[in-house]
């Protein structure tokens, strides 16, 4: 983890309101595992003083690079920035997800909307490939589908307005695959027979607490990234805080620095908004 | 050039600290600044059993400034001792305890287990945090009550003790002398400031608590007013914070009456911001060929 | 779409006025915008005689904020009846007329004064101002010789009465009773916060009174709390105000509470605001199929 | 008067710390007088509210400008200011100075730094031409001579170090001219001989309260522009105030409203700062 200035190499509009961000930040892009974050200050908001976390979408060599959608001030302002320019960077933080081992589970990723960020690296690290299910409200909402199936990976889109993929949310397609394997494969070439599933989710907390059912009803494994406020994104705050089972009860734990992976079965999902 | 300024009998390299509530337990800061050249570390408020906080959201951004409702989560004295006194131990500043209760006699309990423990710093009374419902604001919103809990304190540890005080009162005065009749050596000014924001789409308060308090830039010109009242009743250090992100923001508190300053909400934004206001006061005093920093403190010219 | 809204007997037809002591005497602005969109000019604060009001500087920037020492400068009532009435008279919104006095005697005189001028919209008792000697601010905070003044003033005038209440307390919901108990029609809600800054070069305070009052955004999460106060005390109209620059921070204080609203310190740095905020209102009520502006009032949700 | 948006056209560094920005404002173009100012608004300052007060250096057609001095965030930020970005103006501001009449009294004018921006537009209107005697502390201090001396001025300069001009204070030349016309010209051609000298000054108070001293001891009418810290710049919060005399003894008036310029024998000079 450190702390440091870091240059804008590129910033270009992806689909819509998403946009790609590469930045020179060599430690970081060492360090990085996949699911962990960078918590982004960007100078010119001033009267907006917070930092923003982004999950690190890629990192190679030198660089590292997220992908946002612009949804508020900061993302705004981020959105205006060119090559060349400084922002600060903490990172690489949190603990991120557990990369699946050779010959192991087979890794099933499930992304809602900017969740597609923080499934690439682990798809591009896990020597087991898989299959992503990715949702989003409209065809827009569907990120980075093309650089997943380079790195040799079936993708399974679902939108809420049915404009590409399955009609509905992600959920449903994931939840054909478990129930009966290659049942409703949109790709057109054979789906691997899925073996010892282990589900790997990133999106909104609704997708999440729907993914968690899944697993738990099938009684699979699930990594789930937290989309939580954050404020400090390294602890010493407590923002960021879900609901985290022990043994006398609950009791809340971090999102940056104890997640923001975790067991969904570690989260008590009756309390979590 | 000195540096080193004194709180009761604990004396500090610099007079730099990291308030409570926005350094954790030290530990968590540590990959990223060496907090050997910190005036003290300031810990979390911490009361005698674990307290599990607020529901979320617990924090707002808003303009300049943040809102917080965090309600002291932590894990009471024994897992305070337990986690995280073994690293506070082995730095070589002092660690300055936050703790609070729901009554006098919890604050004076936890004040003996302090004293017990070897190797504290001082204590600061949290009699001001305005997000929990029993304990804090109200024993920082009338004198006689925050009388009682520093007399308490006073009686049940040696340690050098420092009241935090509440913005929330129409004159900071009495308190401030109410505070240092019972024998508080030194005060904090100031804590957050009860405060709301509501996000108008949904229709609900940014936070879960409905209010919290604020804090960062946005109070500092407030706080600089009350460390100035309080300098002026009282002959007790003051360690002066709300807002400070800069050497210059710092210098503004001692010229005000501050002897000591503490860095908040500017450490979730910059994390250095402490290590830069120790620098950048370095500089100031070189450049306005003053050797002690104790000289700065009330130095405000009104003539 | 209903946008009017009463304080006692007088209706404006849009919930946005201009703050006192930001709008001058309205004749200032009358080139830059048409008042008549307005919902109501509040003047500058007026007392009996005429006041030259402190030295300079009187005013400084500070982080999404400024502080302000001017001392109510202002030429009186038989000064203002001459050289700003007939100005005022002929606008087609409301004047309110904001007074004050170092007396129980004298706030009671101008009121009666004023009742006598013919054609007031209202007055706004500012019992709150934090840069005077005497009057303003310590009528402001002591809830009895709060009750004073407005009794006084209430038997002085049959106009509408509006108190404009001090931030300065720890709990505002005292001086909210006392005010509505005693026939206050309204309360303005907030006056500035009693602040402070220096200059860390030449050690001076940045104001020639040395303390002054904080207003601008900087201050709108603490406003937003007390509006919310308040309104759950009282059931007369609150003016909400305190850093409100847009249609946003306008409809925020609406939902913790507010009535109405007053735009401050943004008329200086953005003088077409009221006339910005009312447009954003009316976006906002048919964005969200509202029909009426009072439905907004304290509906902030908290389920 | 007017408030709007207007665009940077250009703005260049003059000479060290000084910068010339061009606006297009072609209302207020229209409608400056000498000595006016305008209020401007620095959008990327964000938690620096307030607008800032320059005087309007140049008026030509479209374009008004200002000639400004880099010291402190908004002239700071200003400079940083390119072609194409948009400020808020609100101007022409504030009471100027009295344009002389052909054939009558003879203007001296005073500046000192920034102030020379004040007179460039009462020396270009003034049918009748006089003295510019300019000041600052060191040479670069001393703005726009050239232009002066295009329009057919006669410019004496001081400098504080010596290292331009004359050494010393502005008000050297000026009671030399007074008390002796042509002695010290520093220009090669012959000075013209002053008929009934009128004095007009901008700079820092204490150059002001010494040419209103001069004034007073010579019996010359003398316009003095006063540079008060300003807040609102049209006259509504009473900030930018100064003693003024009055039948029964003074009182505060505004410097944006009633000044920036007054007659230097209104002021109570005891009692400003
Ligand atoms: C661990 C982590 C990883 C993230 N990774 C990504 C990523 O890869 N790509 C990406 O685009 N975003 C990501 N986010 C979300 C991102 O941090 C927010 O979108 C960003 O902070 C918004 O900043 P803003 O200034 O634009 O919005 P603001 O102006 O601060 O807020 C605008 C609106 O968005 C809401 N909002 C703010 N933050 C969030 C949030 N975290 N979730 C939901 N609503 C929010 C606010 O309440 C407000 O209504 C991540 C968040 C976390 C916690
Ligand atoms: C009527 C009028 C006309 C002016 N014309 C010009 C002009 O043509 N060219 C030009 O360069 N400047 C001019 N000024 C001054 C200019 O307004 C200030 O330099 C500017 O506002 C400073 O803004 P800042 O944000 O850079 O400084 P800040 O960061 O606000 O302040 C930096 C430091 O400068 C001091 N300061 C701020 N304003 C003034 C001031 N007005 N006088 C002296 N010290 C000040 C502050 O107290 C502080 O110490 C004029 C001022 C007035 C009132
Ligand atoms: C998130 C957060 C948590 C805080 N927790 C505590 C606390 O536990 N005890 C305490 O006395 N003050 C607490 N504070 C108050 C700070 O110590 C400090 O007094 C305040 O933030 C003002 O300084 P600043 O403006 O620099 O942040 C907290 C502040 C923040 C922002
Ligand atoms: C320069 C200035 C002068 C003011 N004068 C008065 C006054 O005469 N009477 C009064 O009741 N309030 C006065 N106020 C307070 C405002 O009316 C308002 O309550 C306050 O500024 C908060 O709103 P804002 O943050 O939008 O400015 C003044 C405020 C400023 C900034
Ligand atoms: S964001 Fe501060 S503890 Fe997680
Ligand atoms: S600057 Fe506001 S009255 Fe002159």
């Amino acid at each position: 983890m450190v702390e440091q200035p870091v240059q804008v190499i590129s910033n270009e509009r992806d689909t819509d309101a998403y946009f790609r961000l590469v930045l020179r930040a060599p430690e970081i892009a060492r360090a990085t595992q996949p699911g962990q974050f960078l918590h982004l200050r960007i100078p010119p908001l001033r009267d907006a003083l917070l930092r923003r976390p982004f999950s690190i979408f890629q990192a190679n060599g030198e660089t590292v690079s997220i992908l946002y959608k612009t949804i508020g001030k900061g993302t705004d302002m981020l959105a205006r920035m060119g090559a060349g320019e400084e922002l600060s960077a903490i990172g690489p933080l949190g603990h991120g997800f557990t990369v699946p081992a050779r010959g192991g589970e087979t890794p099933l990723l499930v992304a809602g909307g900017y969740g597609m960020a923080a499934m690439y690296l682990l798809a591009e690290r896990s020597p087991q490939k898989g299959i992503v299910f990715v949702g989003g409200r409209r065809r827009v909402d569907i990120l980075c589908e093309a650089e997943f199936r380079k790195l040799g990976w079936d993708v399974r889109v679902a939108t809420e307005d049915g404009s590409y993929g399955e009609k509905g949310l992600v959920t449903q397609p994931l939840l054909a695959e478990i129930q009966n394997p290659k049942s409703k494969a949109e790709s057109a070439r054979p789906a691997k027979q899925i073996q010892n599933p282990k589900l790997f989710a990133c999106g909104p907390t609704p997708m999440l607490k729907a993914v968690a059912k899944i697993a738990e009803e099938h009684k699979l494994a699930a990594e789930i990234s937290m989309d939580e406020h954050m404020c400090c994104g390294v602890g010493v705050c407590l923002t960021c805080v879900i609901p985290v089972k022990t043994a006398s009860g609950w009791e809340y734990q971090r999102t940056c620095t104890e997640g923001p992976v975790f067991d969904s079965r570690e989260v008590v999902w009756e309390v979590a908004k | 050039m000195n540096l080193s300024v004194s709180i009761g009998k604990l004396t500090l390299q610099n007079p730099v600290m990291v308030a409570s509530g926005t350094f954790g337990y030290g530990v968590e800061y540590s990959r990223l600044l060496d907090l050997n050249q910190l005036g003290a570390v300031v810990v979390k408020g911490i009361r005698l059993g674990p307290v599990r906080g607020n529901p979320t959201p617990r924090t707002a951004e808003v303009t300049s400034g943040m809102l917080n409702a965090i309600g002291l989560q932590g894990p009471g004295v024994d897992g305070f001792v337990e986690k995280y006194w073994p690293f506070l131990k082995s730095l070589r500043v002092p660690s300055i305890i936050n703790i609070w209760g729901t009554t006098v006699e919890e604050y004076a309990e936890v004040a003996r287990r302090f004293d017990a423990v070897g190797g504290v710093g001082a204590l600061e009374l949290n009699v001001s945090c305005p997000n929990i419902k029993e304990g804090g604001a109200q024993f920082g919103t009338d004198p006689k009550l925050l009388a009682r809990v520093v007399a308490a304190c006073r009686k049940a540890t040696t340690l050098p003790l420092i009241t935090k005080l509440s913005p929330n009162v129409t004159s900071v005065v009495p308190y401030a002398l109410a505070a240092e009749a019972e024998g508080s050596d030194a005060l904090s000014i100031t804590n957050s400031f009860p405060a709301m924001a509501i996000d108008i789409e949904t229709r609900r308060p940014k936070l879960a608590n409905v209010t919290g308090g604020l804090t960062g830039p946005c109070i500092k010109p407030i706080a600089i007013k009350l460390v100035w009242d309080a300098r002026r009743a009282v002959k007790i250090p003051i360690i002066g914070m709300g807002g400070i992100q800069s050497a210059a923001d710092a210098i503004e508190f001692f010229l005000a009456g501050a002897n000591a300053v503490a860095i908040g909400t500017a450490n979730f934004y910059e994390p250095q911001t402490a290590l830069a206001v120790i620098a950048g006061i370095q500089d100031y005093l070189q450049c306005h060929n003053i050797t002690d920093i104790r000289e700065l403190t009330g130095a405000v010219r009104l003539s």
